[in-house]
């Protein structure tokens, strides 16, 4: 029976040892249109499995855009982008399958309940509801906030049904565009320990955030998006 | 604010509501009586005429209940202290009225089924009876928006009166409708019912009768009504106490 | 309030919500198509003898009330999509100034769509329209939209307010508007000349026709305020 | 892809769909009451000669059209409102069982839809419909039904993409659809017995949507992965 | 002429002084329902002219509610509440004429362009071209931004436009639900001297907050909302 490593499920660990070889972001002079705008402008990136990688920049530089490449969620007009070892070109669909992806929207139902919107999540990834009923807890939704149409939460309330639904899903590279934003303080350190707890149990996690204080003590690597270039990349701490 | 508003309502164990009852249910069993036995039947329609005594005077007194509301509503609205006593009698008001209009409905195509062999015609008194019916409808729905009462009341309120104005508009746009063109194929005998005297009083007393049925049911709606209101405004104590648990670590 | 700052107010809302429909351009794309492809098939439908011209006043005021739940309801989304209505009830502008800015937008809108149906109706449906008869038609066009634009305005502030309240929208708009839909239904088969109407029969549903605009702009620029703020 | 893990996402997301649906009742509070009043108006303007049955059969039908619009664009609209088709589409799970389980939820929406317009078409402009029209009419609303939403799934799925690009739809649907709509008008034409017709007649009107439907939605289940997979 | 104090046109400071006997804010016991949740369950709260005031508190306590309540856009059920002298109960369009209000939500219209946004508001609250131009160069909106759809900016430049509307409005009472949110360093920090040099102006500020250490150094009070209650209220700083 699949043991668990530091409270996730054992095929984790399984699933990215196949992979295992390769980086699990290799990105290079990717260039990104939005609209006729390269929000990517020859980025150049390479992160490792068991990373725990945190993209700063100033707003607008490109993070979401990296992020949302690294997702399949974009296309690519020029460069490579590989992601697990599939080209995200021209293999979404296996880079999508193994991708945890938290963006500035949270994905959310308005009209479902907190609970039926985790329930629908994790029947479409196959989860069972021990997980989905730990998840909840972990990010502190009580049975009130579970039987609560999710547009009648406040914000930090859907920003943790957000977080239990990506907790859910089995993720092996865990992509979060400001997961702090809209948390209170027991709620940041809640992710913190999930980020980390995931990279323990074998997942890589990339994280764009703002909180420059917050992510130093977090991320095992820092890089920054400079103009749609990711200028400058600090060594492991 | 409304607090005192909604404190628990007057009872409605008054005699004057008993006697308003009282004559309700007598004049109803009148009302049978002289519709069912002592009016004769009608030369052209046979005894399906007997539906009129329901028929016309749950229609009148419909209209009665959406003035009654828009009243009610101005009321509200005027007032210095926004009582939400006349926002639910002008609930209660239409409740009733749409209740009656329903009956209007349903008596209508009974004896359209009866005198012209089909349950519905495209006449158009029958049409504005329906657009009047759905407009109270959406009333209703206005009411139940939810929020806090005063809310319900203010909002509610200006569609009533919207909505009272539209009476006269649908009823007489309606009319016009036909008589600019053709008339003939109007099947309805509107004055054409030759009325002998027992008629006519039947279907004033029918009137009547039924005008203190609305009195009393209003009555009766509004009390209960403003039990709900209070009850909720209990509800709010026990959530209150909830909420404040919420803050203590457990 | 004063006046000016009302007439202001309106401007700056009309302009805005007029520019918001030409970028996104629900109506050119989403109204018409739709309210043609109506029309189209309905002339395929009942080809052969005259009930084409009998139904086309009918089908075009029709669409015209289709355009206007469409048209009402993204008016509104416009409002609540980032909760631009809470910062416009915050600005402190007189709900006048918004009501009438919404109403004037709306009845730019509908008397484009109304003047595309009418000339579809003409074309498909080979209906002939003399001059008195064209003078008819845009005075009912013009006072046919602003008495659906007047109500549509007020029942979608009222539907604006909170989530999932939208759909009370029809169940309200629907019975109100059928008179206005009746008079000027009426008033374009005079124009029209279907069923043998003759021209000078359309101006009594012209004067009910302003009537209604009449009542409901000055009932909704009373109660739109009220009604719009929670 | 495993046939049972599409059965599994389709299932689920039918029944959220649904699900979002009984929450919001657009349906029931929006297209419903629209189309009630359409063909009440309808009845109402056509009264005297025998057009009304001629026209139910069509009415039926464009308010289904109607409606198919609206609700599709709904369906769509909740997955991008707060981008959780983005989630959808990083969930690893097959397209088809997203689009079989959409199409599902749109063909229930559609098929209550008729149901209750062929009823009021059937009170209201007094149409017979006997025990072998009734099968008929069965058939004919599953049948255009699925072909409606097979189609009109794929193109919703095209237009939810990008931001804006929701008015295109119209565009894209009606005329592909016309042929839909055409042969399920006749065949309810033959139902209702419109202008004399058979039941009988309205049988290969029948093929005919089996035909398309089969079509749609085969083509649906291979193309609305690429399309929608941006 | 109105000579400007701290960059800001003197009449905020006339307006304020018109009402200055008494508090800015002074709720008491205050229900708030939103549905039939007691969102604000009794609370009690009171402002000065010219004070600073972090709200914070766990996600879901309260915090927007009492915003919202303070800006008169949502009804109370029980208690009372008076801003900058007006009740919020019975006059609630004079207390909507001085407030600025920024909320989760941006209030700007995705189809329009930030420039258009901006102008937009600006005509609807009398501002001038000038004042509208400084706004947005002061909170960092290029040309290009300027001219470019709302809808297609990332969401830090969606919440700089909102802040910029904010900025151009002639608020005497600010609320600000989190304004920090999806700001880079650089954009908190301009925020942060907004805020001060507002109440250097003679306006008064309220901002709720999760960042801890950032609204300790910019607060004059931190007050805390908990369970719909303000139970913990610090001296001035
Ligand atoms: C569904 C079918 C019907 C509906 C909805 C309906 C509705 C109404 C309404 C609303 C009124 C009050 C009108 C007013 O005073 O403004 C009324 C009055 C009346 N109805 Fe009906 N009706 C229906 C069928 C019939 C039938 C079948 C008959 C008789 C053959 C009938 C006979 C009358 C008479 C005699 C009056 C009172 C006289 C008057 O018109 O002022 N109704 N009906
Ligand atoms: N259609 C478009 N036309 C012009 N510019 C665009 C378009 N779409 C996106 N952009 C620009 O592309 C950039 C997108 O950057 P992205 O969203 O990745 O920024 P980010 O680093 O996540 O910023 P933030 O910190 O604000 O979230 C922005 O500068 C935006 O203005
Ligand atoms: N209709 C409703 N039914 C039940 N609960 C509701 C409803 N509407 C709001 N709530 C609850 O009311 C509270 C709203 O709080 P509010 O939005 O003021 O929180 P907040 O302090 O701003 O939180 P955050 O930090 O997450 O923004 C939440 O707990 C929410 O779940
Ligand atoms: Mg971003
Ligand atoms: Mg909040």
């Amino acid at each position: 029976m699949a043991k668990d490593v530091g409270g996730f499920p054992r095929r984790w660990v399984c699933s990215v040892s196949l992979v295992s070889e390769t980086s699990v972001v290799d990105v290079r002079d990717a260039v990104v249109l939005l609209g006729s705008f390269p929000a990517l402008a020859e980025a150049t990136l390479t992160i490792e499995r068991g990373e725990l990688v945190v993209v700063q920049g100033a707003n607008g530089a490109g993070k979401t855009t990296l992020l949302r490449l690294c997702a399949g969620l974009v296309p690519l007009a020029r460069g490579t982008a590989r992601v697990m070892g599939h080209d995200v070109g021209s293999n979404r669909a296996a880079v999508r399958a193994n991708v945890g992806f938290l963006g500035h929207a949270n994905g959310l139902y308005a009209d479902l309940t907190a609970g039926e919107n985790l329930s629908f999540w994790s029947d479409v990834v196959g989860a069972s509801r021990t997980e989905v009923a730990a998840a909840a807890h972990r990010m502190g939704l009580s049975e009130r906030l579970l039987s609560t149409q999710v547009g009648r939460l406040s914000a930090g309330q859907k920003r943790r049904t957000a977080l239990a639904v990506m907790a859910v899903r089995r993720a092996t590279l865990w992509l979060l565009d400001e997961p702090h934003a809209g948390l209170d303080a027991p709620g940041r350190d809640e992710i913190d320990t999930l980020l980390r707890d995931a990279v323990a149990a074998g997942a890589t996690v990339v994280v764009a955030s703002h909180e420059l204080e917050r992510s130093a003590s977090l991320a095992t690597r820092r890089i920054e998006v400079v103009g749609g270039r990711i200028v400058e990349s600090g060594g492991h701490s | 604010m409304s607090n005192a508003q909604t404190s628990v309502p007057p009872p409605t164990r008054t005699a004057t509501t008993r006697n308003l009852g009282l004559i309700a249910i007598l004049g109803s069993v009148v009302l049978a009586l002289l519709g069912l036995f002592f009016t004769a039947e009608d030369v052209v329609q046979g005894s399906s005429v007997r539906i009129m005594y329901v028929h016309v005077p749950t229609a009148w007194v419909a209209y009665l209940a959406f003035v009654f509301t828009a009243v009610c509503s101005a009321g509200y609205l005027r007032g210095k202290k926004h009582s939400l006593n006349l926002d639910r009698l002008a609930g209660a008001s239409a409740e009733v009225g749409v209740i009656f209009m329903g009956l209007t409905l349903v008596t209508g195509s009974l004896w359209g089924r009866l005198s012209w062999g089909t349950y519905w015609d495209w006449d158009p008194r029958l049409t504005t009876t329906v657009f009047l019916f759905v407009t109270y409808v959406g009333y209703l729905a206005v009411r139940g928006l939810g929020g806090t009462q005063q809310q319900r009341a203010k909002r509610s309120a200006i569609v009533a009166l919207f909505a009272v104005i539209e009476i006269p508009l649908v009823h007489f746009s309606v009319l016009l409708w036909r008589s600019l063109h053709q008339e003939a194929t109007v099947l309805r005998p509107n004055g054409d019912v030759r009325m002998d005297g027992l008629m006519l009083f039947s279907l004033v007393f029918g009137v009547a009768v039924f005008t203190v049925i609305f009195a009393w049911l209003v009555l009766h709606r509004n009390r209960v009504l403003a039990l709900v209101d209070a009850v909720e405004m209990r509800g709010i104590d026990a959530a209150l106490a909830a909420r404040h648990a919420e803050g203590v670590p457990t | 309030m004063s006046a000016s700052r009302i007439v202001g107010v309106a401007r700056a809302v009309a302009s805005k919500d007029l520019r918001i429909e030409w970028r996104s351009r629900v109506m050119t794309n989403q109204v018409l198509p739709f309210a043609a492809i109506v029309m189209v098939l309905f002339a395929f439908a009942l080809d052969n003898d005259g009930i084409l011209q009998r139904v086309a006043p009918g089908l075009v005021w029709m669409a015209t009330l289709f355009a206007s739940l469409v048209v009402v309801q993204r008016s509104f989304a416009v409002e609540s999509a980032d909760s631009a209505i809470d910062a416009l009830r915050l600005a402190g502008v007189p709900s006048q100034g918004v009501y009438l800015g919404k109403v004037a937008a709306l009845v730019v809108q509908l008397v484009v769509c109304e003047a595309v149906l009418a000339a579809l109706a003409l074309i498909l449906y080979r209906v002939n329209v003399d001059r008195h008869g064209a003078v008819l038609l845009v005075t009912t066009c013009i006072l046919g939209s602003l008495g659906i634009a007047a109500l549509a305005a007020v029942y979608g502030g009222l539907s604006v307010a909170d989530r999932g309240r939208e759909t009370l929208l029809p169940l309200l708009l629907l019975p109100a508007l059928a008179p206005v839909l009746i008079g000027a239904t009426r008033a374009t088969e005079s124009a029209f000349g279907s069923d043998g109407a003759r021209a000078a029969e359309g101006w009594p549903w012209v004067g009910l026709l302003a009537v209604f605009g009449a009542i409901f702009l000055f009932g909704g620029t009373l109660g739109f305020g009220p009604l719009t703020d929670e």
